[in-house]
């Protein structure tokens, strides 16, 4: 399939126009919206399925000696990429230390819902992927918040550190965080419990998913068509930019690493896509504690509002486009 | 009835700091608190509301406490000292109590 | 099947039991109860898949030149079942005239739930529908309120009208209504994606609907009982006839107009039981706004109390035996 | 510390009509204010519980809102002219805060 | 605006006597009450929270109820002889209503 | 399959695993949580679903002359342990009356997702099982709360009897509590609508119901981690040992009826296990109206994070292999 054919058909896939959906209910001032609890409950299914997927996938090819070496190339890139970000937005855009190192958190670390968007359409097109990859996902969570502390404390040495509250507490916080145990939690259950578990309870964690990830992206597009009519003032054109080029800056140096690593061409896709994708879920939580001075306005919307729906689109299809190239 | 004149501190706090709020107020000598449910609000800081939200960030939580009188000062200026740094107000108003010693 | 025959099968189906199980619950006293929070989710979900089947119905039906015409007959029939809602209510009870136009709005609009219930027995019958009746009755959902407010302002002329609020304001915020956003927009979405979107997404919204329904039922047979157990005292004999003999008469002029749109046996029952359906969810919130001085006992008991189980009971055979025999 | 005496003005209206409420607010010149969840209640309407309901219709919410003393009326009226017209009570009382210019 | 002053009773309670508080509300003759969702807390009887509760048992609510002033103690006798069977505890605060023959 | 071989396989089920990840989640302090409405509503809906499947097999199979005298048995059983119990609880513990008192009124009472555990194991064992006994367990549930009631009058004439509250609107209160009514409810729903009935609604309640029930587990791990948190120190080692033995002795109980009552393997092994399992939903709020004097922290503890995991991990496959020697 050529690349114009997949953005395409991914285009009008169920999933991206409930997002679109979202969004435009939320900038025509609808009152639709989904329930809190019932948004966090998808967001918890959605993880717990797709741990226990990778877990299952990992019981059944056994374990790979790539995946020590992958799970290295992730931390790696989560370290690296704040790095970077951190040096383009301040280069270019007007943001502050401390704002441009929350915004470059958000980049290093990872979106599990772009990842598991890309895996259907990885799917979609025939391929299989590397089920450690999930623990690949996990890993990257968290590297990305500490390089940004360190930038911040870097620019201005009193921010993000409270009186009481050391680098140690915060990333004990950010390592037993809900999404990261239960990922890894059902990774490991997965793991365990192999095609048997699976069977078991596969109707629950796979026929119904798609659809269930519809209704999390409708919700998805809900608060981002929120935040975007919130926080849009607080975007400026650059800053714009870099929401939708920095993602394949990212994508482009886990692209690099695709063969090194000897990932399968969709196990590229979804690498690359991790590296292109930036967190809006524990990475805005962790700002919050980290650098309580930084503008949530201006991460939450960059990632969310402008980010997610680049990847979702568009970004997708071309990482498994270059996926194809470069491992295929 | 006879009642006794406490101090109520209720402390507007966004929710990923909460913890941080209630493990200060574990050290400090207050007997107990209550957490309250938030589903909106507008400020400085915008407008937000909890809806659909899948996780803490961009919510706010209110933290109650009761403390005699004489006992205020002493739990407002560490809890002040946390909220500042954080997306919040404090309030403090009055209330009578009927079992007075408990606070 | 004989009218007798659909009829019992119907109330010994789960849906119905379910509801009554609700009803019985309510007026036992249990604290059975169905967290809000779930209760909107599982309407979202109902609103959702519905519109999503009406679209991809359409999109492999092709849009049907009666489609227009059918829509068209909607909305005449949600302006004009008010009109004579007030009439009747007008001369048989002695309701005021606010209280007696927020509740024929009720009739005039249309219960989303009623037309599942009806499409399931419509399906049990091994009958198919037009997809397009799910844009019929989301346009059925708001004429009526229109109709509503101007008898309540012909009748009253300072009510139903705020200093600040006039009719503009309102509809708009009624046309934005959560439930219209989501059924239309799932409908959209299924036309869009058709076949192909169906496949990806039918483990979740074909396969556990009715389960989903029966809960759903539950839980407004919960609603319905606290209602009855509190409003009761409200209504009055002729009002409550009122709840069951006007869905016959909306039902007769929906029947009239069956075989000049064209419509099939399956389509005709469900239009007709649009007409005769009675709305619980989107019409009390928008004469909370547009008629606040109604009293809501009033119209939510007769609506969900009354209309509501008549409906699900016997009103939805009988109006599949009338289809068959005019449209059969 | 340092307190400043303020007022919460507290309103408690059915939920339908939450978002005229907020949007008159923001007519207002009020610097912020909190939206409160409730689950039910009883009043001269009858009892009412969001357990279970499916939409905002039956449903109540409360809006808390800080006010500076000199700017009470100022928000009451209005406020008090929009809840006359639905089901609804306004409370208010005095309450301190720690940055009164905040108010 | 013309405002009366009313007490307001709260009532923080273990949930699964909430049924049992507003059965004697009805019984009282208090004009209504609101019944507010509360979501943890720590307290003589240790720490609580909400989430993950399938049933009432672990969890509180709280029940306001605004009363005139010379009703105060007929109320909150017999509601403080309920309460202290309970974990529960119960505040009154001073607030100013606008329709005070409500009350 | 040995009684080792069953262990084992239980063990390492994806329900157990994931029970054990929310206790390990709640003891390193993540902030990992299944909102309460979501609890809420799984909780409904495995009562939902296990209630109706009991209705059905009763209709299959027809009315069994067994079900009424397994109903008694499991009255009988239900009032006679709470004897038991606080016999055993004064002898072994520092307990008072009424805290023992309590705490035996969670063992004769019986916890459904225990049950439905069972269910499964039974189940995977390929053993069919009589629906009734649904029947059985909900009757179950509240002889032990009177029983626990006069043992705590006796003991304290004052306790357990607030000035108003007798002993009548009490039982009132319990027999109509919501997951008993859900659970009769649904279960003559089932027996009504028999295998039709089923047919309609199955890929909702049978298909994803072990998925649901893991993620359910997962919530109950957290929240009997959490009271372990809190609630370890008022557990003394005798009050642990009684929470894993007295299990033993209900069991015991049980299994003696089960030749006479001419129950099958899968139902002799459900139900011992329903003897052996304690409440920890119906039965802590009705201790809270019944003895509110009562430490709710020790029997919250012990029965949910003491004896639910002892019977989840070893006592079910205990249970069936008991069930396979003396009925098999
Ligand atoms: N004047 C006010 N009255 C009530 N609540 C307020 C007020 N100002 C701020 N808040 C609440 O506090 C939150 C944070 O305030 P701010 O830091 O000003 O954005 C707001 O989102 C509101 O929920
Ligand atoms: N005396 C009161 N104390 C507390 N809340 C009240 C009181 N009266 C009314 N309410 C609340 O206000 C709502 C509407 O009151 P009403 O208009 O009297 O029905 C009630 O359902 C209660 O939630
Ligand atoms: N000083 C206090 N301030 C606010 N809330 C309290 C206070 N003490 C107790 N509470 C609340 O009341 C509940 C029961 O208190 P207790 O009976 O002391 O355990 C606690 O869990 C808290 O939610
Ligand atoms: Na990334
Ligand atoms: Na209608
Ligand atoms: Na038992």
């Amino acid at each position: 399939m050529s690349i114009v054919d997949l953005a395409v058909q991914n285009l009008a896939s169920p999933m991206v126009l409930f997002f679109a959906l979202g969004v435009a209910a939320a900038l025509l001032r609808s009152d639709l919206s989904v329930p809190e609890a019932a948004a966090k409950f998808l967001a918890l299914y959605l993880m717990l399925a797709i741990g226990f997927k990778g877990g299952v996938e990992v019981s059944k090819s056994g374990l790979d000696p790539a995946m020590g070496l992958t799970i290295g190339a992730g931390i790696l890139l989560s370290f690296a990429i704040p790095l970077a970000g951190y040096f383009f937005i301040r280069m270019t855009t007007r943001l502050g230390a401390i704002d441009a190192a929350a915004v470059a958190a958000h980049y290093g670390s990872i979106s599990i819902v772009t990842f598991v968007a890309a895996t259907e359409i990885v799917r979609g097109l025939g391929l299989a992927y590397e089920g450690y990859l999930i623990a690949v996902a996990a890993v990257m969570e968290t590297p990305a918040i500490v390089a940004a502390l360190l930038l911040a404390r870097r620019a201005a040495p009193a921010a993000g550190d409270g009186p009481r509250e050391g680098m140690g507490p915060l990333l004990r916080e950010v390592a037993t965080n809900g999404s990261i145990v239960i990922l890894v939690g059902a990774f490991l259950i997965g793991w365990i419990t192999g095609e048997r578990g699976m069977s078991m309870i596969s109707p629950f964690i796979v026929d119904p998913f798609r659809g269930i990830l519809c209704l999390f992206l409708l919700d998805m597009g809900l608060v981002a068509g929120r935040g975007l009519r919130q926080g849009a003032r607080e975007l400026s054109p650059p800053l714009i930019a870099f929401g939708i080029y920095f993602p394949l800056v990212s994508a482009s140096l886990a692209a690099a690493l695709v063969v090194p690593l000897g990932l399968s061409v969709g196990g590229a896709a979804l690498f690359i896509t991790l590296a292109a994708s930036a967190s809006y879920i524990a990475v805005p939580a962790a700002m919050r504690l980290a650098l309580p001075e930084a503008n949530p306005a201006i991460y939450l919307t960059l990632s969310l509002g402008v980010t997610f729906p680049f990847n979702l689109s568009l970004g997708i299809p071309l990482y498994a486009a270059v996926a194809q190239r470069i491992a295929g | 009835m006879e009642m006794h004149s406490k101090k109520r501190i209720e402390i507007l706090l966004e929710a990923p700091a909460q913890k941080r709020l209630t493990d200060l107020l574990d050290r400090l000598d207050v007997t107990g608190y209550t957490v309250l449910p938030v589903i909106g609000g507008r400020g400085h800081h915008g407008v937000w509301s909890r809806d659909g939200l899948p996780s803490a960030a961009g919510a706010m939580v209110s933290v109650a406490i009761i403390v005699a009188e004489e006992k205020l000062d002493e739990v407002l200026e560490p809890v002040f000292e946390l909220v500042r740094r954080h997306i919040g107000i404090v309030t403090i108003s009055d209330v009578m109590v009927i079992r007075g010693e408990r606070f």
